[in-house]
């Protein structure tokens, strides 16, 4: 009984998953530029793949705890690459799309250079 | 289904080489020639051999290309551009 | 047919990769450009070699709880020495490859250039 | 003179030389064996599979190992068939055969291909010795989230690098690998911190320590079993951690000189960039 319940619930959590990862590339098909595209690109798909990698494991009981690091270190490292990719991209002078408002990095970067 | 996949990887590595032909920028070549490596080491792991497919993926798709570029933003500023 | 395109997907691929390669080095000047060529033919050739080793229906040479290598006498993994072989020279390859960037950035430092025609006419 | 051709006379002359070159591989492949033709029963390599090349020996002594027709395995030999988990005390106890041949029966070949590594990699810090130190004119500081964020990754990333040349002979992967994730690790350090460098004096005592315990273990092999570079510990049953003999320590010696070495290389590399 308790592994019906578990394997369920790891094949709802798959669905979620794949349905985020749809969400995210349509994301990346839809938004105007680079760090709207980049924004739904990491979101959606850090949800996407550990709920998908969770979901996983809990269907196949031996793969639990590899799956569990796996969605960890997922969920440490991706949100920072994403970041780094966007601070990358604007500091190399990647205009962002003509409707931001209010462009908070822009006052840091000219805060900074002031100070120097 | 293998054989699918594997041909589309092969066609992949394939585009990627060409690629990194008739790009003018040297940077991008060197990423399609990451690419590459990376569907080399998608075919290794079909080709029954998941050490050496492990070991391409941290070597060849990772290091190599992190080592050009580190190289590349040496001799240039920026490095994107051919040297002229 | 299908066993016909099975093995040659990747023989072509292979060959496919190492007249890539060949065609970067003849035809460039920029020594960066050559050692990108050089790294093609590097995954070419191993690609080739690990081909050679394997068969449709071979699996993976790790005895694992469900995946035994001896079935009624007959060897039916693919062949582990060839991967060996190309697992080592994988490492050699980063190895060269650090070692003629390392060359090719002191050759720009020396004569700011990095065109082989160039570095000819500055040496004469 | 070379600068004299015209480009479009080089390429051609590149797509003749690349056209020949693929007719003739391609000429030669129809002489191969098709797919499923190849079979490993025709090589040298199934005693390594069956890990037992005391058979292969007393074949060549006999003169009868390298026949036309090859008869398969089961008429010629004796074998005791190989059951995860259960069987004891083989020749080799791994049960990555790549691995036991990597590392045991081929093992002085990999002490070579150790040895290339180690002179391409002192070959790089000798040509970038020395290089003039510059006051870096203007300095982008990388943000507290790509710091706090790359030394967390580093930790985990190191921990699969060590799982990783530990379990070499049990799942895919080893010394190598290994090796090569850790550099990863310590690239993202670079990454995270402007100015970050390693100790330099560490990593070369360190790398030239594990190079001598690779030799030191040979050498002990050559004293206990006569012949340098033989499994001297015994071997256990086929799949546990502890059953492969001396296969894990030279992973782990491997693993940390590999991972040294392209860590030395990297940062050789990428310290005169940063002093612009």
């Amino acid at each position: 009984m308790v592994d019906l319940i578990l394997g369920w619930t790891g094949v709802v959590l798959v669905f979620i998953g794949v349905f985020f990862l749809f969400l995210g590339s349509l994301g990346v098909f839809r938004l105007p530029d680079l760090f709207n595209r980049l924004q739904a690109g990491t979101k959606a798909t850090t949800l996407g793949v550990v709920s998908t990698t969770i979901g996983v494991g809990l269907i196949a009981k031996g793969w639990l705890v590899f799956s569990l690091a796996l969605a960890i270190f997922l969920l440490m490292t991706n949100p920072i690459s994403s970041h780094a990719l966007g601070r990358a991209s604007y500091r190399a002078g990647v205009k962002p799309y003509k409707g931001t408002n209010p462009d908070l990095y822009a006052e840091k970067i000219k805060k900074e250079s002031d100070q120097k | 289904m293998i054989t699918l996949f594997s041909t589309l990887l092969v066609i992949l590595i394939v585009a990627g080489g060409f690629v990194s032909i008739f790009s003018k920028k040297l940077l991008s070549s060197v990423i399609s020639m990451g690419l590459v490596s990376l569907g080399v080491s998608g075919l290794f792991f079909f080709l029954q051999a998941p050490d050496v497919a492990i070991t391409e993926a941290a070597i060849g798709a990772g290091l190599s290309t992190a080592i050009f570029i580190i190289a590349m933003k040496k001799i240039q500023k920026g490095g994107t551009s051919d040297d002229e | 047919m299908i066993d016909f395109l099975q093995n040659w997907i990747y023989l072509t691929g292979s060959m496919a990769l190492v007249g890539i390669g060949l065609y970067i080095v003849l035809t460039n000047t920029n020594i960066f450009r050559i050692i990108v060529g050089l790294n093609i033919i590097d995954s070419g050739t191993n690609l080739f070699i690990v081909t050679i080793a394997w068969h449709p229906k071979s699996v993976m040479p790790i005895y694992t709880a469900t995946n035994n290598l001896v079935v009624n006498g007959h060897v039916i993994s693919a062949d582990p020495l060839p991967q060996s072989l190309v697992l080592t020279a994988i490492v050699i390859g980063l190895g060269t490859t650090a070692l003629a960037l390392a060359i090719a950035v002191k050759i720009y430092q020396k004569y700011g250039t990095l065109d082989v025609r160039k570095i000819k006419e500055e040496d004469r | 003179m070379m600068s004299d051709t015209p480009e479009i006379v080089k390429k051609v002359f590149a797509i003749f030389v690349v056209g020949v070159l693929i007719i003739g591989f391609f000429m030669v492949f129809t002489q191969m064996p098709k797919g499923n033709e190849v079979n490993v029963n025709n090589t040298v390599s199934r005693f390594y599979v069956m890990k037992d090349v005391d058979q292969a020996t007393q074949m060549l002594d006999k003169g009868t190992y390298f026949n036309k027709d090859m008869v398969p395995l089961r008429n010629d030999v004796p074998y005791t068939p190989i059951t995860f988990g259960k069987s004891e005390n083989l020749e080799d106890g791994a049960a990555n055969v790549v691995t036991s041949i990597v590392v045991d029966y081929r093992g002085f070949d990999t002490l070579g291909e150790v040895t290339v590594l180690f002179l391409a990699a002192s070959g790089v810090m000798l040509v970038l010795h020395g290089e003039k130190r510059k006051v870096p004119k203007k300095k982008i500081a990388p943000s507290e989230i790509m710091y706090v964020g790359t030394r967390i990754a580093f930790s985990v990333i190191f921990l699969f690098g060590i799982y990783v040349f530990i379990h070499g002979h049990l799942t895919p992967g080893g010394g190598f690998p290994g090796g090569a994730i850790i550099a990863s690790g310590i690239l993202g350090l670079f990454l995270g911190r402007q100015g970050y460098s390693p100790n330099k004096a560490g990593l070369t005592v360190f790398e030239s320590l594990s190079g001598m315990a690779y030799a030191i273990i040979g050498i002990i092999g050559l004293v206990a079993e006569k012949s340098f570079l033989a499994n001297f510990l015994p071997t256990g049953t086929i799949g546990n951690l502890f059953s492969a003999g001396f296969i894990a320590l030279i992973y782990i010696a491997i693993g940390m000189k590999v991972g040294s070495e392209l860590s030395a290389v990297t940062n050789a590399m990428i310290v005169d960039t940063e002093e612009d």
